[in-house]
């Protein structure tokens, strides 16, 4: 019960947020949202599953230019978002399959190198993508306010449906049997869970919003190129965001990603040219003194330490 | 009869060291088959190829006819092969209810997590563990975890069941008391494979035995003559006391 | 209990992160008056940064002459100047993200473009649609003004006023000239200049006989200059960033790969190539925008080129090269029109932009009607003896065209 | 003319394979012994550079005289970032590990860039090693240089860890960690040497390659991408696999790039990799079975 009530709360201020604030603001809010997707996305296989994956940059990029090439060539830009996230789910399902057989680090490495490998396609497919030279999309002939909006709103529809799934399927056989495969796979499987199935369907729900999330970054920044979509950056983040929060949580994604989101906008602003390094000493902060997640410190204890 | 699980020529190789070389045995429906041998003998390997998780390099197994061994683990299991696992408890962090519920979500018509909980709530009473339902399963003491794996396995409602050492580490009450639970188990219709290597457990239960040694099957028939068969005597014994009890029965 | 403080705390993280928020979003801008904001959203980091540092030393070196001399005179009234840096490190879209933010929150007056074609075409919808002129330091390709943006004013002539020169220089001095190869970088820059002197080449009847991409972040140029050395060019021209331009000198050395001529664009003209080439830099053909060589009776800020190239080795310890000087000439355009137009207004200055027709140490000013500067005529330049020196035009050239030995 | 050709590109890939080689040996010690994605190594590479470009410019030292100080220096900034914060999660999962040390090189990547700036150096010698020539291929001695003294580098660091005394500890924790403590072997202490050593490697290629590539923080991604596709072409942890994986690439880019044209090199290679994960994913030098 209190938990509904304190959703509610946070849908509300979200909503609020457009109403009462600036285009700039609107804009860190949109991003924070978009945040929260790739977290919860990458939630699927990575806290559900327990599969290490640094996929989310290749999903993310892969969604962008599917979005972007659509758009060009004039798709509707809604469909160009839903046919994003279908693409990378494709591409997911295909690559779960060739590496979802790989444990541990190879997996790690597996799903980091895939990134590279798309950026150089792209960046080498001049004729199609534009190479190293980018992607303009068509700007929308509407006032700047009701861009800000309409591209918040998008965002949040998305990241609510994200949510939708991600609870969806932790209260299904689909998310008991990903957290069996979690606990130990070999037994999962004499369990007479269809491992590869699951971890691939894992695999792919994280592709499909991430993608969908890239095709709408396409639209809302109306430029893109290889080197920023398919950046590593994106792969940690998300990871940095769960962790912060616990994985396998259901809302700790979302929080994680505002809270990064927020130091991560708090460290660049004071830091003009050592912002990436101060970027760096955050994660290196929370991964070693908060593996677990800020939700598990007790933090009432905490304060009485300090008060004392 | 037909058998219910045959293995023909089964050897299985790891880097060139063979684990398991041309061993074919049958099991028969509603039995109680032993399957003893020494440590490294190669029988937790043979439980491996039967549900799954390695492949034979050659050979085959077949159960209810048909071919298993180029399927998943996860289809095995679905066609009615359970195990419990010898050392590790399968899912630590999830609740004992869970672990249970899991074998009945997967393996049998459960149709959704809620009914599958259910039945998992029987399956532990018949183990005596309903108790526990709702602890985290890495905190069972080491009987209550052998428990847990055969409530897990009878969730998924098996033909052949595959117990791997359930005896291994519990004091001999307690022996008895599983005892008395595997027979009513084969009185419930199910086949029983049973991994040993406590001799004293599988004379009083099983109604044949087989023995691996080095990765062969070196003998095969009723638990008296097994015993009393030279070549086992010494793969269990040594040499040394094989060659003793030679000269005792002189003696005599 | 524990759940309950989970709870709490999920309630407290939002309201910080909203707090924040809110307090960022009314933070506020000081000294609003007496001022002119201009936002510059730079690659101060990753790839691009070399070039993003040199872009803000030109930059910097513009405000504080200004203000050093009182400030720009509004219709009477001083103005000081001040510039808003970000770092968008070296990613176009967090450039164009920056330019909005330095609008919207920032409140800048003007602003100066991201580095470089590519980003200055992706911002430039931003500055559009907000009315904001912009004043692009670094952006040479026609398609970045053929937009038909009002709001945009480029420092850089069309690609082809570099390379038309350049061929036409091979093709008198070297003689028996007939075969040009070219290899260039697969990114915006570096192939528009690539594509423009292929057609520059065959103009004046080269045949291009090899040309070749590579890609970003090459670490190896070995096979592609094994295949020139193969096609046995009279000239051989080279395109990329300095640290592609570097290796690929080397590596030509390494593999003796030796035609008469050798052409780069864009790093001979900066002295980090010819310090880290070495004697491989001697007589490697290059042309820009502008040169420190060059000699214009500037009026503004700066005065004449020598007065500028004086004013910036005194601050920063070398010569300027074009980059800096594009850098510094966006601010002086920008400052002659405010003071043309005697208002800050963006319209008003706009109109005072297009309109503008001035002499400055950079050159002579003039802005075509897509906004591209259409009154220069770029140097074309050869490295000697460890320097660059002018060959082209023949008004201000200080040495004849020389065949590579090395 | 094709046989030139050919031969030449078989050369200019052996050669750029050698200097891969050496980038990637000290990644693949990490990686196998203390199960670390390191992803600071290419940062350490590029700090190897700058030690011998300093070296040279002041103290006149030769670059592959400073392949020992930059060795030196590395190991001891390795040793210390290993002692100081990475053994706090040793035993971690690959997330916790690969995100540690990715913050920390976004941290030492960035001081670099602040420090040194983001300008491109390189280290001319004042008698350049200039280039050998015969039936028409050209070997560049530097680069020949560079590959001979790796090659003899990694052939050092197998020597270590077959003969010395805190090879075999290295070993022996790499093999069983719980058994090599029983033993009295420090974990602790053997994690640092063995996280130092793969810096000292990554710092001595840098000094190597001061004379061939250009310097600049910015590089640091550029090595770190052909190590990881070293070992696992190579086979993880494996010094010898490094050395093969680092060759295989070498020709496999060369001659990829006269094929496809030089902007697929990077592709080609990329490729090469994933297949290879997928369907061997212990590498050509690894053995069969994996975790």
């Amino acid at each position: 019960m209190k938990t509904k009530l304190v959703g509610l709360f946070v849908i509300v201020l979200l909503l609020l947020i457009p109403i009462i604030s600036n285009n700039y603001v609107i804009r860190l809010a949109t991003m924070m949202l978009m945040y929260s997707v790739f977290a919860m996305s990458w939630n699927f296989i990575g806290g559900m599953a327990g599969y290490p994956s640094f996929a989310t940059a290749s999903f993310f990029g892969l969604g962008a230019y599917a979005g972007a090439l659509c758009q060009v060539n004039g798709v509707p830009m809604f469909l160009a978002w839903v046919i994003g996230g279908l693409v990378s789910a494709v591409f997911a399902w295909v690559l779960g399959l060739a590496i979802l057989h790989l444990k541990g680090h190879y997996f790690a490495i597996a799903s980091l190198i895939v990134a590279e490998v798309l950026r150089e396609v792209i960046n080498s497919a001049t004729g199609i993508t534009g190479g190293g030279m980018g992607l303009n999309i068509p700007v929308l002939r509407m006032g700047v306010d009701a861009q800000a909006r309409l591209f918040y709103f998008s965002m949040f529809v998305i990241a609510l449906v994200t949510l939708a799934v991600s609870a969806y399927v932790s209260g299904r056989p689909l998310g008991f049997g990903l957290k069996c495969i979690k606990q130990n796979e070999d037994a999962a499987g004499m369990t007479g869970i269809n491992t590869t199935i699951y971890k691939t369907t894992a695999f792919t729900l994280s592709a499909v919003f991430t993608g969908g999330a890239g095709a709408f970054y396409a639209s809302w920044v109306n430029y893109i190129d290889p080197e920023d979509v398919f950046e590593i950056l994106i792969s940690i983040k998300p990871i940095v965001m769960v962790l912060m929060c616990g994985a396998g949580a259901l809302v700790g994604p979302v929080i994680g990603a505002g809270l990064f989101l927020f130091l991560e906008e708090l460290v660049w602003r004071n830091f003009l040219t050592f912002h990436v390094g101060m970027l760096g000493l955050m994660v290196v902060f929370l991964v070693i003194f908060l593996p677990t997640g800020l939700l598990s410190v007790d933090y009432r204890k905490f304060l009485k330490k300090v008060v004392r | 009869m037909t058998a219910l699980l045959q293995l023909k020529n089964v050897s299985r190789n790891f880097g060139g060291l063979a684990a398991l070389s041309e061993v074919s045995f049958d099991v028969h429906p509603g039995e109680i088959l032993g399957l003893i041998g020494p440590n490294g003998a190669g029988k937790t390997t043979l439980v491996n190829l039967v549900t799954g998780v390695y492949r034979p390099s050659s050979g085959q197994i077949i159960f209810e006819d048909k071919p298993i061994n180029r399927l998943k683990s996860y289809a095995i299991a679905r066609m009615g092969i359970a195990r419990t696992f010898q050392v590790m408890q399968p899912f630590p962090e999830m609740t004992v209810v869970d672990n249970v519920a899991a074998g009945a979500l997967f393996a049998t018509g459960a149709s959704t997590l809620e009914e599958a909980k259910e039945l998992a709530q029987v399956h532990l009473e018949y183990v005596d563990l309903k108790k526990f339902a709702n602890t985290p399963a890495a905190s069972l003491t080491l009987p209550n975890r052998k428990r847990l794996e055969l409530a897990k396995s009878l969730a998924m409602n098996p033909k052949l069941l595959l117990l791997d050492e359930v005896m291994a580490g519990i004091n001999s009450v307690e022996i008895d008391q599983s005892l008395g639970l595997i027979k009513s188990l084969v009185e419930k219709g199910i086949t029983i494979l049973l991994i040993e290597h406590i001799m004293k457990v599988v004379m009083s239960v099983c109604s044949r035995v087989v023995v691996l040694h080095h990765g062969s099957l070196i003998c095969e028939g009723q638990p008296n003559y097994v015993t009393s068969d030279p070549q086992v005597i010494k793969a269990y014994l040594g040499s040394k006391f094989a060659a003793r009890q030679n000269r005792v029965s002189h003696e005599q | 209990m524990r759940k309950r403080s989970k709870i709490s705390l999920v309630v407290l993280c939002f309201f910080v992160v909203f707090a924040a928020s809110v307090f960022l979003s009314v933070h506020e801008v000081w000294s609003a008056d007496k001022t002119i904001r201009i936002g510059a959203p730079l690659p101060l980091t990753g790839p691009l940064a070399p070039e993003g540092k040199k872009i803000q030393q030109g930059y910097n070196l513009w405000a504080e002459e200004v203000n050093k001399k009182g400030g720009i005179n509004v219709g009477g009234e001083p103005y000081k100047v001040e510039i808003i840096y970000h770092d968008y490190q070296s990613k176009t879209p967090r450039a164009v993200q920056l330019a909005e933010k330095l609008i919207t929150e920032d409140k800048v007056n003007f602003l100066f473009s991201p580095f470089g074609s590519g980003a200055t075409k992706a911002a430039s919808g931003v500055s559009e649609k907000y009315g904001i002129p912009t004043i692009a330091s670094t952006a040479s390709s026609v398609a970045v003004y053929d937009q038909g943006y009002k709001y945009l004013f480029g420092t850089f002539t069309p690609n082809q006023t570099l390379t038309d020169p350049m061929s036409k220089i091979v093709k008198e001095n070297v003689p028996n000239a007939k075969k040009v190869a070219i290899l260039a970088r697969n990114d915006l820059f570096p192939m528009a200049i690539a594509n423009v002197m292929k057609k520059s080449a065959e103009e004046q009847g080269l045949k291009v006989v090899y040309f070749g991409k590579y890609a970003i972040g090459s670490m190896d140029h070995a096979s592609a200059l094994t295949q020139i050395r193969a096609a046995n060019p009279d000239f051989f021209f080279a395109t990329g960033y300095v640290n592609d331009l570097i290796l690929i000198r080397k590596q030509m050395a390494d593999l003796g790969v030796k035609p008469p001529a050798v052409g780069m664009v864009a790093g001979p003209a900066y002295k980090e190539f010819v310090e880290a080439c070495g004697p491989l830099s001697e007589n490697v053909l290059s042309a820009s925008w502008w040169h420190p060589a060059v000699r214009y009776k500037g009026t503004s800020v700066f005065g004449p080129t020598q007065k500028y190239n004086q004013i910036f080795e005194k601050k920063y310890g070398h010569v300027p090269d074009y980059g800096h000087a594009s850098a510094s000439v966006a601010g002086v355009m920008l400052q002659l029109a405010i003071e043309k137009a005697g208002s800050i207004d963006p319209k008003k200055v706009r109109d005072s932009l297009a309109s503008l027709d001035a002499m400055t140490f950079y050159g002579p000013v003039r802005f075509g009607a897509n906004g591209q500067i259409n009154s220069l005529k770029p140097p074309v330049f050869q490295i000697q003896g460890g320097t660059q020196v002018v060959i082209y035009p023949p008004e201000i050239k200080e040495s004849e065209f020389k065949l590579s030995t090395k | 003319m094709a046989a030139t050709l050919f031969f030449q590109v078989l050369v200019n890939g052996l050669v750029l394979g050698g200097l891969y080689a050496c980038i990637a040996a000290g990644f693949s010690l990490v990686w196998g012994v203390l199960n670390i994605i390191n992803i600071l190594h290419g940062t350490f590479v590029v700090i190897g550079s700058y030690s011998a470009y300093y070296a040279y410019i002041y103290l006149g030292v030769h670059p592959f005289i400073s392949v020992v100080l930059a060795g030196i220096i590395l190991f001891i900034i390795g040793y210390l970032f290993q002692r100081g914060i990475i053994n706090r999660v040793v035993a971690a999962p690959v997330l916790i590990t690969l995100s540690l040390t990715f913050g920390l090189d976004l941290f030492l990547n960035n001081s670099l860039l602040v420090v040194f700036s983001a300008d491109y150096l390189k280290l001319n010698l004042a008698n350049p090693l200039g280039v050998l020539q015969f039936a028409g291929i050209y070997v560049p001695v530097d680069r020949l240089a560079a590959m001979v003294l790796a090659l003899f580098l990694t052939c050092l660091l197998y020597w270590v860890l077959e003969a010395s005394r805190i090879g075999r500890a290295i070993v022996a924790v790499r093999m069983d960690r719980e058994a090599a403590t029983l033993m009295g072997v420090n974990a602790k202490h053997i994690y640092a040497v063995t996280f130092g050593l793969g810096a000292l490697m990554a710092g001595s290629a840098g000094a190597m390659l001061s004379v061939i590539f250009p310097i600049s923080p910015i590089v640091s991604t550029l090595y770190l991408s052909k190590a990881f596709v070293i070992c696992v072409l190579g086979g993880l942890g494996s010094v010898a696999g490094a050395m093969v994986g680092g060759l295989v690439l070498g020709v496999v880019e060369s001659f990829g790039g006269l094929i496809f044209g030089p902007e697929h090199a990077m592709t080609i290679s990329f490729c090469l990799l994933i297949l290879l994960l997928i369907f061997r994913p212990t590498g050509i030098m690894g053995k069969k079975g994996y975790e």
